[in-house]
């Protein structure tokens, strides 16, 4: 691939077919977590660090491991445990030996190990048959855009608490009232990339 | 110490015996999975390519090992015979070649009798939309039934799609691929 | 098929160890009440309760920052299991309220204001010079008011937001609306947990005060008649309003701007009348308590500080047990000062008001005697406070200190609060310019002594005993003498009869600053004496640590006290912390006060596995923020009130408290004259006598 | 009778993922038709039975230090199950849900139902709430599945139901009408849930005014 492939690429990751907005994966944590915009940066700095390490974790276990052995059909079993374990062992060093960063980044470790978004990029890197560049590139790109729609939305919802919303649809349900505005803008972007 | 062999022992326990299980059912289902593959991927093309016969060739494949792909795993290569009376007169087999974005697997008719194609069906493909894609297209497949496959076919023999000459070139490589597959087990397809 | 199972199995095997060892190499102390709590968490960390996944959940509700039912995972069976590790309903909540401030600026000021160029009005004054009314903090926009989902917040005519506490549920929406940052959230934990900072609002006198009172607060509610809100907005900081009331030296009157033309505010005689409000009810009013988690704290000394820590303790829902010596609870408030000053029957009410929040109160057990360090470990206390006061009387270092008649200054007083019988002389001798001595003059006095004399090396000026205690001695007919210092002490057959004394001029100035008493030489006078009663100092007696290995380790000064720092309260022995007189010497009830509540501060987040150090923000050791060097179109200063007193004949041969309270009509009246300062900004003419400052409301 | 109320409590009280907000990623991505979201719903339904049921017998065995990645075990074996089950049988569909059937394994229900519910509780009762809750989802996603595929694409399992000039509104087939489609749905449920909790107040106060 070229460089300009390379840039379709990213751009088509991060914001045609964003992983949140459009294929629907990491949604739990997108209404959870988005109602501050501290902790949504907070949280996409992880998600981009996560999904691009366990991108890498997966697609090794992919080639190395489950190939080799002829048991791809363990793949979901597999990539779940060495993405839990992998994150949680993070979660304990960092804990230890930088605490600094351990608070701003390190608290939404947990919340990423189950969060859809990483395994769901693990296995779209898979059936896609990227090779490692490849993969580590659309890694870090998906993540990069569900970092960008968490922290746009975020901003969205802090401006909801001066606003005067029906009762019924107060929380989640306006929430992903306004993500579906989000993903209409979104799918703007399908023409960027393309023919 | 003692505790974390405690816990290590048990969920490694917990996973081995989940490996088995599973391995267990994998064995169950492989016969219906790669029946239910070959019955719903397979089994539209293998009847757009193929035509006349009274028997059914899902039901009859044959498959034998062709070889072994890039991670050393053997590969087998299906083949669905069309018989009438009992008899094989043409069969269909996929084959691949290289188009724009990736692999194109053709599925490939061909009467054994005179090596003429009985038809060509695009069964995988990641070419775009709009363009290379076309050649899913029956304005593109259509030319190709009839071509004799004794040598090898070029893209004057049929209908080019303009703007997509790398699709294109895919599908007639893929096509002059099972010529060769043709040639090197005819023996084992037609019997 | 073996291939999976083994396979999976090591896999299983790998993570497993892997995540085993490193928890244990890793290892991070946790709050186990935050480890129970994430136990009964599903562990999903699906987000949906909106903190970073069931860890944060846990540190969130364990720190009352949310419901134990905010699962959203584990529905309702998970709040009632997580309810029930916090023995609280499940929708509990420590209450929160939004409290409005001023936080003069902050980071978000240049938002909205430009005070001329620097980022706050404390900058402003410096730079403009001279006082300058406050005129950033609240924009009076009233987003806060239109975002309040419960309608608690009103724009009153004032332009300034106000909160209905019973309306307000705490849930934040104004703290984040608030553009800038004017509008936050406190608690109980917070506000024990807290120091005044240096980037909040401050009067002087709040800033001068060492428990660190909410001043111009509870006089507000004073002179508004809101007499229970007061005593709760001072017993956030000091669980002892009665008897700081009585004996406070107020050093928040020497701050206070009104002192600048005139008379200071009489603070603590306002603090008074708001505690004997509440003792005239009948009823004690209780602060909010977390409910009770079950760990147990020894608190070594019933006196002030303890009594503090105790009962902050008790408020975030520890089990408090003070340990203490005496026959009854109350330490130096009980055996130091005499009953003129602070009643008995008034000590008893109080204390037993904090007794009631479950402090278990152990009388006559003495450490090192009855129980060690060690021993109160092994009966489960997970944290120890030392506070056992300054009970040891300095010696004159005269020859003749062992003559009949020659007594160490405490050992009255602590005789009188024991209800032993304390004869003296007719002629009496107090050496000393303390509050002690001062104390067991008038207590002489009160007993019949025809001529009570206090001896001081230096001037008046000097004295450290309180103003009015001075001056109401000399009422009571005492008589000083200044400039003076004990030689010898003569006796005939072991009696004492007489004290020789040289007379002192002053010389240069020693390092506390007072000039230093030069003895005139040759200037040897004899006094006819019956009793001389040495007051000129008192020491922690730390012998009682060393009845076991643990207690001896504990770190001390040369001054004989326990060393701990002043604000974090910990020794050099984790789990031990110590306040009062036992680390500061010889100090005030205010004082100890204020160490209590940092002590309990501190060993809340030793338990919590936290840091205890202090945010460098903080407001230390009494210390004032910004000075005004005068005050500029103030409200007319008026007339302090006089606090009514008995008459002295009244006083005589007893021990009726002589001073009476002030009056509902005297406190409101005195109450006007504060001026409800801030940090720079104060009340002006013409402004409602509630607001100083029409924008920030102070 | 504690049975059944395990068992439909899944339907109303904790109906997923309108009252229990979980399981948002299936439920709006493979929703395009009735026939996608029952299928889903019916997958995680089988893993949440099964899995519930397997916790709460092993839950005396496991030590709870490890407990949570036992519980992926777990859900992961019965995922890999359900995965080559559809494969077998329903390969169709298992193709058209792609992505989720594995993604069912961080699907925080059956997750949270493991440690809220059968690490505490009997095989039966965990069976019968997982379900109850199960089937709760599984009605869920056919009920927005049924909706969007109706006025989305004028038809029901694929077969043409509006009439003739229904104009489909492809707009809830995409991304956005799944977001806004289950906003609205859970904003009509929030609706009867606050009428239901009217009425019992309202009841209880006349009971009380009675009293």
């Amino acid at each position: 691939m070229s460089f300009g492939d390379y840039m379709l690429f990213i751009v088509g990751a991060v914001l045609v077919n964003n992983i949140l907005l459009a294929q629907f994966l990491g949604n739990c944590p997108f209404l959870g977590v988005s109602k501050r915009m501290d902790t949504a940066t907070g949280m996409s700095m992880a998600v981009v660090f996560v999904i691009t390490l366990a991108g890498a974790c997966t697609w090794l276990v992919q080639y190395y491991v489950l190939i080799p052995f002829n048991i791809e059909y363990l793949q979901t079993i597999f990539f779940i445990l060495v993405i839990a374990s992998l994150v949680q062992l993070v979660e304990i060093i960092m804990q230890k030996t930088v605490p600094g960063l351990y608070r701003a980044l390190g608290i939404y470790l947990p919340l990423i190990t189950t969060n859809c978004a990483v395994l769901g990029v693990a296995i779209i890197n898979i059936q896609k048959e990227f090779d490692f560049v490849q993969m580590l590139v659309f890694s870090f790109a998906s993540a990069v855009g569900y970092g960008l729609a968490l922290c746009l939305f975020a901003g969205i919802r802090e401006r909801f608490a001066l606003a005067r919303i029906p009762k019924v649809f107060e929380g989640t349900a306006l929430g992903l009232v306004t993500a579906g505005f989000m993903s209409l803008a979104f799918s703007g972007f399908a023409g960027l990339v393309g023919h | 110490m003692k505790e974390i062999a405690k816990l290590v022992v048990v969920l490694a326990l917990i996973c081995g015996i989940s490996g088995f299980v599973l391995a267990y059912v994998k064995d169950l289902t492989a016969g219906p999975i790669e029946y239910a593959k070959i019955k719903n991927v397979k089994e539209p093309a293998v009847h757009s390519v193929l035509s006349g016969y009274d028997n059914d060739p899902i039901k009859d494949r044959v498959s034998f090992p062709v070889g072994n792909d890039k991670y050393g795993r053997p590969v087998s290569l299906v083949v669905f015979p069309a018989k009438k009376d009992g008899k094989t007169y043409a069969v269909a087999f996929e084959a691949s070649g290289v188009g724009y974005k990736g692999p194109i697997g053709v599925m490939v008719g061909v009467d054994v009798n005179d090596n003429k194609l009985t038809g060509i069906s695009v069964v995988s493909h990641s070419e775009t939309p709009g363009l290379g894609a076309r050649i899913l297209e029956s304005g593109f497949t259509e030319p190709f039934r009839g071509q004799d496959l004794s040598k090898d076919l070029t893209k004057d023999n049929i209908q080019a799609l303009s703007g997509a000459t790398l699709s294109t070139n895919g599908v007639v490589a893929a096509v002059n691929a099972a010529r060769e597959t043709l040639a090197k087990y005819r023996d084992k397809m037609v019997n | 098929m073996l291939v999976e199972g083994l396979a999976l199995g090591g896999l299983g095997l790998v993570a497993a160890l892997g995540l085993g060892v490193a928890a244990k190499v890793f290892y991070v102390e946790r709050d186990p009440l935050v480890e129970a709590i994430e136990g009964a968490l599903p562990g999903a960390n699906c987000g949906g309760c909106g903190f970073a996944g069931c860890s944060s959940a846990a540190l969130a509700i364990a720190s009352g920052k949310a419901a134990p039912n905010i699962c959203v995972g584990g529905g309702p069976e998970v709040g009632a299991a997580v309810a029930t590790i916090l023995g609280v309903e499940a929708g509990f909540r420590e209450p929160q309220v939004a409290t409005p401030g001023c936080t003069y600026g902050g980071e978000k000021a240049d938002l909205k204001f430009n005070y001329d160029g620097v980022p706050d009005c404390r900058a402003a004054v410096l730079l403009a010079g001279g006082p300058k009314v406050c005129d950033i903090g609240c924009l009076g926009l009233g987003t806060c008011a239109r975002a309040c989902p419960f309608g608690a917040i009103t724009i009153g005519p004032d332009n300034l937001p106000h909160v209905d506490p019973l309306l307000c549920t705490g849930c934040g929406t104004c703290e984040r609306v608030c553009p800038k940052d004017i509008i936050v959230l406190s608690n109980t934990t917070a506000r024990i947990l807290g120091f005044n900072s240096l980037k909040d609002c401050l009067a002087p006198c709040q800033s001068t005060c060492p428990a660190q009172i909410d001043i111009p607060a509870y006089i507000k509610a004073i002179g508004q008649g809101r007499f229970a809100e007061a005593v709760s907005i001072i017993k956030e900081h000091n669980p002892l309003p009665l008897v700081c009331g009585r004996v406070c030296p107020h050093p928040c009157e020497s701050a206070c701007r009104r002192g600048l033309e005139g008379d200071p505010v009489n603070i603590n005689h306002l603090k008074r009348f708001a505690a004997d409000y509440e003792m005239g009810t009948g009823q004690h009013i209780q602060p909010f308590c977390l409910p009770q988690n079950g760990r147990k704290v020894a608190i070594v000394g019933g006196g002030p500080a303890g009594l503090t820590a105790a009962y902050y303790l008790a408020r975030l829902g520890y089990s408090p047990t003070i340990f203490e010596a005496m026959p009854k609870m109350g330490g130096m408030t009980r055996y130091g000062i005499p009953e003129y000053r602070l009643p008995k029957a008034t000590l008893d009410w109080e204390i037993q008001g904090i007794l009631e929040l479950g402090v278990e109160a152990r009388c006559n057990q003495a450490m090192g005697k009855d129980f060690t360090l060690e021993s109160l470990r092994q009966e489960g206390f997970e944290a120890i406070f030392l506070g056992v006061g300054a009970w040891g009387s300095r010696n004159l270092g005269v020859d003749g200190e062992e003559l009949n008649g020659v007594l160490p200054g405490t050992s009255m007083l602590i005789d009188r609060g024991l209800d032993k019988e304390t004869p003296v002389g007719e002629k009496v001798v107090i050496i000393g310019g303390g509050n002690t001595a001062i104390d067991c003059a008038r207590t002489c006095w009160r007993l019949g002594a025809k001529e009570v004399t206090v001896l001081y090396r230096r001037s008046r000026s000097e004295m450290p005993a309180n103003d009015i205690e001075v001056f109401e001695a000399e009422n009571e007919g005492v008589k000083f003498h200044f400039l003076a210092a004990p030689t010898r002490l003569v006796g005939k057959d072991g009696k004492l009869t007489g004290l020789e004394f040289l007379k002192m001029e002053l010389g240069e100035p020693d390092a506390s600053g007072r000039r230093r008493p030069v003895p005139v030489k040759g200037s040897e006078t004899i006094l006819e004496v019956d009793n001389v009663i040495a007051a000129i100092g008192q020491f922690p007696e730390l012998a009682f640590l060393d009845g076991d290995q643990a207690g001896q380790q504990v770190e001390r000064t040369k001054w004989s006290t326990i060393k701990a720092d002043e604000e974090v309260t910990c020794t050099n022995i984790p789990g031990v912390f110590a306040g009062g007189d036992t680390v500061l010497g010889a100090a005030t009830v205010v004082q100890a006060i204020g160490m209590g509540r940092k002590a309990a501060r501190a060993i809340h987040l030793h338990l919590a596995g936290q840091d205890p150090s202090i945010s460098p923000d903080w407001v230390k050791s009494p210390k004032q923020v910004t000075t005004l060097k005068k005050i500029e179109n103030a409200p007319a200063p008026g007339q302090r009130v006089k606090m009514p007193e008995l008459h002295v004949p009244e006083r005589a041969m007893n021990f009726n408290e002589v001073e009476l309270g002030l009056t509902e009509e005297l406190a409101r009246q005195e109450s006007q004259r504060c001026l409800q300062c801030g940090l720079v900004c104060y009340r002006r003419q013409g402004q409602p006598d509630t607001i100083a400052c029409a924008s920030c409301g102070k | 009778m504690s049975l059944m109320k395990e068992f439909t409590k899944g339907f109303w009280e904790l109906l997923p993922p309108f009252r229990l907000v979980l399981g948002l990623c299936p439920t709006l991505a493979v929703t395009t038709s009735a026939e996608n979201g029952l299928g889903m719903g019916l997958a995680t339904a089988f893993v949440l039975a099964c899995s519930n049921m397997l916790i709460s017998a092993l839950r005396k065995i496991i030590p709870s230090k490890v407990r949570i990645a036992a519980f992926i075990v777990v859900v992961a074996t019965f995922v890999v199950v359900v995965e080559l089950t559809m494969q077998a049988y329903f390969y169709a569909l298992y193709v058209k849900l792609g992505i989720f059937i594995p993604l069912i394994v961080v699907n925080c229900i059956p997750l949270g139902r493991a440690e809220a519910f059968a690490s505490s509780n009997g095989v039966l009762a965990s069976g019968a709430d997982g379900l109850g809750i199960g089937l709760g989802f599984a009605i869920s996603l056919f009920a927005l599945g049924t909706i969007r595929e109706i006025f989305g694409a004028g038809a029901f399992f694929g077969a043409h139901v509006m009439w003739s000039s229904y104009e489909p509104m492809g707009f809830l087939l995409k991304a956005p009408g799944a977001f806004v489609c289950l906003g609205l749905m859970l904003a009509a449920i929030n609706t009867i849930s606050a009428r239901q909790a009217k009425r019992k107040l309202e009841a209880a106060r006349l009971a009380a005014a009675q009293a």
